[in-house]
């Protein structure tokens, strides 16, 4: 059985005025035991809000549309969020947010946040005396400054040590699966490294083993998943291991983001990145045929009017009618 | 005249406030920008890159040391602008959401102040900038800078750069704000000016994949400090400073081992 | 245009605008038909209930309500837009001036605000009547609460602008060669101007209840009428005792639904520019 | 050790900048009386001087010259007369001295010095005479405080609190609560409040004869420890707490709950959701953070409190600082004003100060960074 | 046990309004502001008494601490009552009186006035017995001490201000002061300051008891020398007497109307709609109240546009009396005669309705023009008929006059209200200004007003009317605007004038010493003939000298017309104190 899956999902948001924005669509996916599925797109593709949907999360003006999100086989969705909230989050399912900066609240000391979170969940079989050691020694294993990082409100932490006590809260109930939103962006190349570096240390530790990483930058996806999901405009467009998207994409724009990359590599030296005219589809408006039809350099004519839909080539998913 | 210097920096501090306070933003800098040569400078976040090029357009002066422009400080700023151009790290954040965007290019033409050229040639000179960024005139006429894409916008403040023709360009990260695969053509047609224009470019970014695509002699700076200077291939496979082999090592590469598992 | 044509979805705007317009066009259609002059003269005995001679009943010297209560409403409303337009003028001007040049401007401007913020307004009010000579005059309680009540719109554009001071535009509009002043007018102020509109709305809504409340406590203007004036009148003379409702009800009514409207209005508004506020 | 402790040093600074505003507001409140030339001795004079002669008038004027402060004496504690010329100002001799006349008119002291010698007295605590009620200003200050505060700052506070609470639980719950909560909030401050204060003594006190319509305590009690005081107030204040309670906490609950759907939009509170923490506890983190922000407008509201006395105490005959401001500006009794008015700008200072360091002392934010508010 | 912080019981407490506004703050007699019951405004004569009482209802002067004997130009002389003690048990002497009026002489007090019309004051004892015209009430015959107040050489000799010190001048205990005195070093300022709060040694039937900002309690003394001296054995009805202390009238009223206080002196509008909750007045229909005094509207004669009779005149006629007051004053008036003499009362006899419908001024809106015609004014209108401005003779256009008045004070706002308007129809160009209380209080005696709303000689006492006639045109102590003037402050009869009538201020010097009733009225006609053709002052209606109203809940037989057992007065106040002693508790008191 997988431990999450992805069946079909559609997400929108409604604006102010009554106008439906579809930022998911359409979305499957599905992920087995200890596997790092990475999802990588450009801004505004949707990731985030595909993340939120994973999560069972919808603040509005975010509601689902269809589809249904599994977790081991049971479905978040029609169940009550009260229900989601004791039984999936932080014991199933974990989140580490986009921008860390912001994830914690400003006003509470991290090792009172760690105390909320056992407590909302524990409340019944923890007792208050074994919270802060439990909580000091998870963020010790983590190689943390622990004294300091947990008694320090997030103001006075650096990016980097905000971030780790993040992830070191969120896999704190040992969840088993994490979604990691773009943990990594905003922060220095270097601090980047070492927060990769704790996550693969808590696959080792087997606090969790499946992970779902957002992120638009490839050259990281490429060192951290074993498979890639590819979103454009609110659609996964290829799905396929990560040699395969890396460097054998299928599908015109998988080809075209990869081609963009300028790496320093002496082999590639005389390599010309590669550019894309144009911009996503405004997903507020109704959209007709395939959505990366109008960047496409080989469009065909049906592009336009007929909806492309995930197919198999290969063993991978490829959302293009003509792709090889 | 190639060659010859246009930037001279003597060891040139800036630090902001005073007393406990104090930061240091670039420190003891030494260096040239020659004549139409490509710089850039690489460095990781607050490490003082935005600094520098705002001292390069004078809209910073130095604490300390000595900034020459061709061999004389920077007296007259309006003068020095007519010559000296800069496009800003965030193309969302760089237009009066309150104008159209036409009137904003052309009036970026008030840098030259009495030498303005007629109403009509600064008409050309913008359809012209457009053109060479690849948008069609009428496409962007009477639009409001909030109608156009960050990819767009992008383009306009380079479009703003052809039209204004200046003999030295400071590019602070002018991609940081666009998807990848944008990114490129909008080298493409930087490049394509300097050509054009015979320019002067300091790029500032934080990928060295960039800075290593495009320029003739990359700065790494590091804690207000240039580190490690030298032609691209130097600095990428040979790097003698500890920072910017440290620097090298944390970038994730394609092609190259990053992180063990 | 567009953003008007937004605000009109909003039901709440709506409902503001309307109920605002409809007390403004009360102020003014009702002007028409009242004689400046001869408006509050005697026209039947005491708190006389309403009748076809005054229309809304009579107050404790046998004035019509009606025109009274237009009156009222038209200097309440002038007093109301006189110290908005004070206060937020002022309020913008220091504001925008402290934000956008800093320096030791700004800890003089931030100082002379903090001192305002700490005398209120009635203090004023009091010791200042001993030194006007005839009498306080609508302009002058207006002046008065405009002057008191600029402080916050100047924090807050301060803030506001001393945000926008560090963007780019502004760099870019320097490197167009534009002037100071120049940047002020044309980069700054556009952005403040939905702000700058909803604090007027606001400080408009604040000086109609502020002269109501000064006016209650009998420190209102002397000359003429308004809202505040009725409300301290028919409190003064038994209006409540006696159970002549029309005396006192259409004056509190009126204020406080223009006060609402205006709320509202700035509710609505803030709803639109400030998309964070989600509506359901 | 200021160095090193950004927390003590936010606080000096704070109190600095405060000595210096308060030092001002006095400076403005000694002045702005003077520049019209409103005269206490003027004004005693008028209550008794009918019937006199000019002579015996005369005599007066320096008598309350004297009693007020402001005659300049020579060595014996007499006030100095000097001689005045046909154009009403005072002749002055080859040196530009004043020429002493016993017939002449009270030679004031000048302004600043007049200035100085409020200064002084300030310092020490004290406010002055009250012209009308011949006793220190700042004993009544000290008797109508206590009403004030006994009636305001329960008021305000609680209704403070009531409306933040209420805000937050509209902007979480939504639907149906915040549909009536919301109008019904934005209503009640849009009510000027002493409006309401009338309609509740119209219904509850005229009508129904429910509650009392004016006084602090019924008239058959002395204050004091006693059953019958304490119950005879408590049973007083319900009204005016009324009317000050709901319309503050109308206000608060539309500001708490737009800061509330502000806060709830941020990706902390995002975050704390997808980690399954309970809702009273995310209810408490928006509340907490929600509510800083609010403090200033406590701090402001209780600033005010005295302003927003006048008109309650007015309307429910309710002692208190506000009456005593309103019967000194009834008789134009200065030295009460300008002490009343001095003690509201300390309120404000002090409610003032009070929030600039609770926040501080609150808000991490501000504790760690900011010292400039 | 120590009653203090008990209620006090309803139906032995006698609760009145009205006389005290502010805080309760000293009780000291020689303050500049003390609270009631020691207050001058008022005269209230329950805790500290005067010499004798004048019962405004029968203009007579009551016997109390004295008895007046002899009267003269030259002096006046009472006989101590040998009954009168202090609430120390002390008798109270000519020697107390002596020093209470010495202490004005030499000090500077509110009765200091006293003294511009006396040079001395003597002290012999007389045989009761032997004096055939002097009434004593019962077994105080015998030798008596009589104190003479010497009037001769005195710059104003005036009985009249001597008889209204009488009744007004409440004497001291010399034994307590002259002591405190020499405590504090003869330092008089420091007297004074002393709050005497807490059981003073006084000579009235109520002490003061218990007092907080919220109220004044006074108890009756039950060792009152009075009770038997005077009342022939009775106490006064109340236990207690308690005066509230409320913002503004209508708190007062509403308790009025609640059962809740038993008499005010406050301004009650449409009193009648309040007849069904008990509220009771002096007559039972319209005027309601017996007047005593004539709000005015006074002209500032040394400006320009007034300066002219016929402008004042104009003015005059130019004013709906009725309007006045069936709108501003609740109707609470008779109808207006011209003159400054009450048409009725113990007044009645200066009055002459043949010299007022032959000077005097009426509302008359034609005359109203033709006397601004003569004034040589010209009013200019706007075409739909409002009126503009005024043009004088030289064509020049004339600024607007403007009326003072206290904002706030209701009533006479309303009055300005009427008036402006009515001016205005008739082509007078003025505007209201309503200032705050002290700039009108400050302008009066300075002259800084076209027009100005005051009452003079609010009171009844000896000396009215004469005292009422004199505070509008007096010029005896006449300064410029600009300095204080503490009389006629429209500056009418300018003495350095050309048009300057020696005659009004002759005949304002001699009306008190004028002996002869005849030539009294002849004196009083010309006085007032000659202000109703000069009309420096515009009486605008009649007014009670106190607000008075009731209700018999828990007290009965308080005075009114049907039942005059006393003036029209809250009875802690002159003669009216001894209402008190007829009071009878209704028992229904909770
Ligand atoms: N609250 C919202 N209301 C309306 N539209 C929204 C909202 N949040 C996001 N969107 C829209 O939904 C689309 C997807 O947004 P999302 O944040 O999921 O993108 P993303 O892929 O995470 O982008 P990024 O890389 O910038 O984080 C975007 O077009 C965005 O404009
Ligand atoms: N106006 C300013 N006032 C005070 N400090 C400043 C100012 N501008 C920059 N600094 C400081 O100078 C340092 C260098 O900033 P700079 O903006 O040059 O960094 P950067 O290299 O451009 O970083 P990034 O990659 O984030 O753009 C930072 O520590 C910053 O806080
Ligand atoms: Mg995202
Ligand atoms: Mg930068």
């Amino acid at each position: 059985m997988a431990v999450f899956e992805v069946k079909n999902l559609s997400l929108h948001y409604r604006t102010r005025f009554g106008k439906r924005i579809h930022a998911v669509q359409d979305v499957s996916f599905s992920m087995e035991e200890g596997e790092i599925l990475g999802i990588a797109g450009e801004s505004g593709c949707g990731k985030t809000t595909l993340v939120s949907g994973c999560m069972g999360l919808f603040i509005p003006p975010l509601y689902p549309t269809s589809g249904d999100v599994l977790v081991r086989g049971e479905s978040l969705m029609g169940r009550s969020p009260d229900e989601v909230r004791e039984n999936v989050l932080s014991k199933k399912v974990s989140m580490i947010p986009q921008g860390a900066f912001n994830a914690l609240n400003p006003t509470r000391k991290i090792k009172d946040l760690a105390a909320d979170l056992i407590m909302s969940h524990e409340k019944d079989t923890v007792s208050r005396k074994d919270l802060y050691p439990r909580i000091r020694e998870r963020f010790s294993i983590l190689g943390m400054d622990t004294d300091k990082v947990l008694n320090s409100f997030p103001i006075q932490l650096t990016a980097g040590e905000k971030q780790r006590s993040v992830i070191g809260i969120s896999t704190l109930l040992n969840p088993g699966m994490v979604i990691a939103d773009e943990p990594t962006s905003a922060l220095d190349v270097s601090t980047q490294k070492k927060i990769i570096g704790m996550i693969f240390d808590l696959l080792d530790k087997k606090i969790f083993s499946t992970m779902m990483f957002i992120t638009h930058e490839l050259n990281l996806l490429r060192h951290v998943a074993d498979r890639i999901a590819i979103m454009y405009a609110g659609q996964i467009v290829e799905l396929g291991t990560t040699e395969q998207i890396v460097f054998d994409g299928r599908h015109p724009y998988t080809q075209a983001l990869m081609g963009s990359i300028m790496s320093v590599d002496e082999n590639e030296k005389d390599k010309k990145p590669e550019s894309l005219e144009g911009a996503p589809p405004n997903l507020a408006n109704p959209i007709e045929g395939c959505r990366f039809a109008p960047r496409c350099k080989v469009a065909r004519e049906d592009c336009k009017h007929t909806e492309q839909v995930i197919r198999m080539v290969g063993d991978r998913e490829v959302r293009c009618k003509y792709a090889e | 005249m190639p060659n010859k210097d246009v930037f001279e920096f003597k060891n040139v501090t800036k630090s902001f406030g005073h007393g406990k306070d104090v930061t240091v933003a670039v420190k003891n800098l030494d260096l040239a920008i020659k004549d139409q040569e490509i710089v850039t400078v690489v460095g990781g976040s607050a490490c003082g890159k935005s600094v520098f090029g705002k001292l390069l357009l004078g809209l910073l002066k130095p604490t300390q040391g000595e900034l020459l422009f061709r061999g004389e400080p920077i007296g007259d700023q309006i003068e020095h602008w007519q010559e000296v151009q800069m496009v800003f790290q965030d193309p969302f954040t760089c237009f009066n959401q309150f104008l159209p965007i036409r009137r904003q290019l052309e009036a970026s033409f008030g840098v030259f102040k009495g030498k303005k050229p007629s109403a009509k040639e600064i008409k050309r000179r913008v359809d012209e900038g457009l053109m060479a960024v690849n948008m069609k005139p009428q496409e962007i006429e009477d639009k409001y800078p909030f109608e156009l894409s960050g990819g767009q916008m992008q383009r306009m403040l380079l479009a703003r750069i052809f039209a204004l023709r200046p003999k030295v360009l400071v590019a602070d990260e002018p991609t940081s704000m666009v998807d990848a695969c944008v990114r490129a053509g909008i080298l493409d047609y930087l490049l394509k000016l300097k050509d054009e224009l015979d320019m002067t470019i300091v790029f500032i970014t934080h990928d060295i994949g960039l800075a290593y695509y495009v320029s003739d002699r990359i700065f790494i700076m590091h804690d207000g400090e240039v580190v490690e200077a030298g032609d691209p291939d130097q600095v990428a496979f040979s790097p003698k400073n500890p920072h910017t082999i440290q620097l090298l090592e944390d970038i994730p590469e394609i092609h190259r081992e990053w992180i063990q598992r | 245009m567009k953003l008007f044509k937004n605000l009109l979805k909003e039901k709440t705007f709506v409902f503001g605008f309307f109920t605002f317009i409809i007390v403004i066009l009360f102020a003014v259609i009702g002007r028409m038909f009242v004689d400046p002059v001869t408006y509050d003269n005697s026209v039947a005995g005491t708190y006389t209930p309403p009748s076809s001679l005054a229309l809304l009943g009579t107050d404790h010297i046998g004035r019509s309500v009606l025109p009274m209560l237009i009156m009222g409403l038209g200097s309440s409303l002038y007093v109301g837009l006189l110290a908005g337009v004070i206060a937020t003028f002022v309020g913008t001007l220091l504001g925008v001036y402290a934000g956008f040049i800093g320096g030791v401007l700004d800890d003089i401007i931030n100082m002379v605000t903090n001192l305002f913020m700490v005398i209120p307004i009635f203090v004023v009010l009091l010791l200042i009547s001993s030194a006007i000579e005839d009498g306080r005059s609508l302009t002058l309680v207006a002046v008065i609460i405009g002057l008191t009540a600029w402080t916050w719109t100047c924090r807050s554009v301060r803030a506001q602008v001393s945000s926008l001071r560090t963007g780019d535009h502004i760099s870019l509009a320097r490197l167009n060669g534009d002037s100071t002043f120049k940047i002020l007018f044309v980069h700054v102020l556009p952005y403040l101007f939905s702000y700058i509109f909803m604090v007027f709305i606001i400080q408009l809504a604040t000086g109609i209840l502020m002269e109501a409340s000064i006016s209650m406590i009998g420190l209102g203007p002397v000359e003429g009428v308004s809202l505040g004036i009725i409300l301290n009148e028919a409190n003064a003379n038994f209006a409540l005792i006696d159970g002549a409702w029309w005396a006192f009800f259409p004056a509190a009514f009126l204020t406080t639904i223009l006060v609402f409207a205006l709320y509202t209005l700035n509710t609505s508004m803030e709803g639109v520019f400030n998309p964070r506020l989600r509506k359901e | 050790m200021l160095k090193h402790n950004p927390t003590l040093k936010y606080v000096i600074n704070r109190i600095l900048w405060y000595v210096l505003t308060f030092f001002v507001a006095i400076t403005i409140n000694f002045f702005l009386p003077r520049i019209g030339g409103s005269d206490p001795v003027t004004l005693t004079l008028n209550r008794m001087s009918s019937g006199m002669t000019p002579d015996r008038v005369r005599q007066m004027e320096e008598d309350l010259n004297v009693r007020y402060n402001l005659a300049r004496l020579d060595e014996d504690g007499n006030a100095i007369r000097a001689k005045v010329g046909a154009d009403g100002n005072f002749v002055r001799d080859a040196e530009g001295d004043l020429v002493p006349d016993e017939k002449g008119r009270v030679v004031r002291r000048s302004l600043f010095n007049q200035y100085l010698n409020y200064l002084g007295m300030t310092m020490r605590g004290d406010l002055g005479m009250s012209i009308q009620q011949d006793r220190p200003v700042a004993e009544i200050m000290r008797e109508s405080i206590p009403w004030t505060l006994a009636l305001q700052f329960p008021s305000i506070v609680i209704g403070w609190i009531v409306g933040n609470i209420l805000g937050v639980l509209a902007a979480y719950k939504r639907g149906s609560f915040d549909k009536i909560l919301f109008p019904a909030s934005m209503l009640s401050t849009s009510i000027p409040f002493f409006v309401f204060g009338m309609v509740l003594v119209y219904v509850f006190a005229i009508q129904l004869n429910l509650f009392p319509a004016y006084g602090g305590y019924a008239w058959e009690y002395t204050p004091g420890l006693n059953m019958g005081f304490i119950m005879s107030a408590g049973y007083h204040f319900i009204l005016p707490f009324l009317s000050i309670c709901p319309v503050m906490a109308g206000g608060q609950a539309i500001g708490m709950r737009s800061m509330s759907i502000y806060e709830l939009g941020t990706d902390y509170i995002k975050f704390s959701k997808t980690l399954g923490i309970r809702e009273h506890r995310i209810i408490k983190y928006i509340f907490r953070n929600a509510m800083l922000p609010q403090l200033t407008g406590l701090a402001m509201m209780l600033g005010q409190m005295v302003g927003g006395a006048l008109i309650t105490e007015l309307i429910f005959s309710y002692p208190g600082l506000g009456t005593a401001l309103l019967d000194a500006v009834n008789q134009n009794d200065y030295f009460v004003i300008q002490g009343g008015a001095l003690i509201v700008a300390i309120f404000l200072l002090i409610a003032n100060f009070t929030v600039d360091i609770l926040i501080g002392i609150f808000d991490p934010r501000v504790k760690a960074g900011r010292v400039e508010g | 046990t120590d009653d203090r912080s008990f209620g006090y019981p309803r139906e032995e407490t006698l609760y009145v309004g009205g006389l005290q506004w502010g805080s309760p703050t000293t009780f000291n007699p020689l303050a500049w502001w003390s609270a009631f019951p020691i207050m001058e405004g008022g005269n209230n004569t329950v805790t500290y008494e005067p010499l004798v009482l004048f019962n405004s209802f029968t203009s007579e002067m009551e016997p109390l601490l004295g008895t007046i004997y002899e009267e003269s130009n030259e002096y006046i002389s009472v006989i101590m009552n040998s009954a009168a003690r202090w609430s120390d048990n002390r008798p109270l002497t000519a020697e107390d009186v002596k020093y209470t009026y010495e202490l004005a002489r030499d000090n500077s007090v509110l009765y200091s006035g006293v003294w511009e019309h006396l040079t001395d004051i003597t002290i012999d004892t007389v045989n009761v017995d032997t004096l055939a015209d002097i009434v004593l009430p019962d077994d105080h015959y015998g030798q008596h001490e009589r104190i003479t107040f010497h009037m001769e050489g005195a710059a104003q000799q005036n009985p009249l201000a001597v008889y209204g010190a009488l009744q007004s001048v409440r004497i001291l205990p010399k034994h307590f002061f002259a002591e405190k005195l020499e405590e504090l070093d003869g330092d008089f300022e420091a007297l004074r300051s002393l709050t005497l709060g807490d059981s003073p040694i006084i000579s009235g039937p109520y002490q003061i008891h218990n007092y907080t900002n919220e109220r004044i309690i006074l108890k009756r003394r039950d060792d009152y020398w009075g009770n038997d001296a005077l009342f022939a054995g009775e106490e006064p009805g109340p236990r207690y007497i308690l005066h509230p202390i409320l913002e503004g009238n209508s708190h007062f009223n509403l308790a009025l109307q609640q059962g809740r206080i038993d008499v005010t002196s406050t301004y009650l509008p449409r009193v009648w709609t309040r007849r069904d909750m008990g509220v009771q007045t002096w007559y039972e229909e319209q005027p309601y109240y017996m007047a005593g005094s004539i709000p005015t509207l006074v002209l500032n004669t040394e400006h320009e546009e007034l300066s002219s009779k016929y402008m004042r005149r104009a003015i005059a006629s130019a004013i709906n009396y009725e309007d006045v007051r069936d709108l501003a004053i609740s109707g609470y008036s008779e109808d207006i005669q011209p003159g400054l003499i009450l048409p009725f009362g113990n007044e009645k006899q200066y009055f002459s309705a043949e010299d007022a419908e032959k000077y005097g001024t009426s509302f008359d809106k034609e005359k109203a023009r033709s006397y601004l015609e003569k004034a040589g004014y010209t009013s200019v209108w706007h075409d739909d008929g409002r009126l503009s401005h005024m043009e004088n003779e030289d064509g020049e256009p004339v600024r607007s006059l403007r009326i003072m008045c206290p904002s706030g004070w209701t009533d006479w706002e309303a009055i300005v209200r009427i008036v402006v308007r009515d001016l205005r129809r008739a082509g007078i160009d003025a505007y209201q200004d309503f200032v705050d209380q002290g700039v009108y209080r400050e302008s009066q005696p300075v002259g800084r007003f076209d027009m100005i709303l005051f009452t003079p000689a609010p009171e009844l006492s000896p000396t009215t009317p004469l005292s009422r006639l004199e505070g509008v045109m007096s010029s005896q102590f006449w300064a410029p605007i600009g300095d204080r003037m503490e009389e006629n402050y429209g500056r009418y009869n300018n003495p350095e004038s050309d048009t300057y009538n020696p005659a009004v201020d002759s005949l304002i010097k001699n009306i008190p010493l004028i002996t002869n009733q005849d030539s009294l009225v002849d004196a009083y006609r010309k006085l007032n003939r000659i202000f109703m053709k000069d009309q420096p002052a515009i009486p605008l209606a009649y007014r009670p000298e106190q607000y008075y109203q009731f209700t018999e809940a828990v007290w009965e037989n308080f005075p009114h017309a049907d039942n005059p057992v006393g003036p029209q007065l809250v009875p802690t106040i002159g003669a009216a104190r001894n209402v008190l002693w007829k009071l009878r508790s209704t028992e229904k008191g909770e």
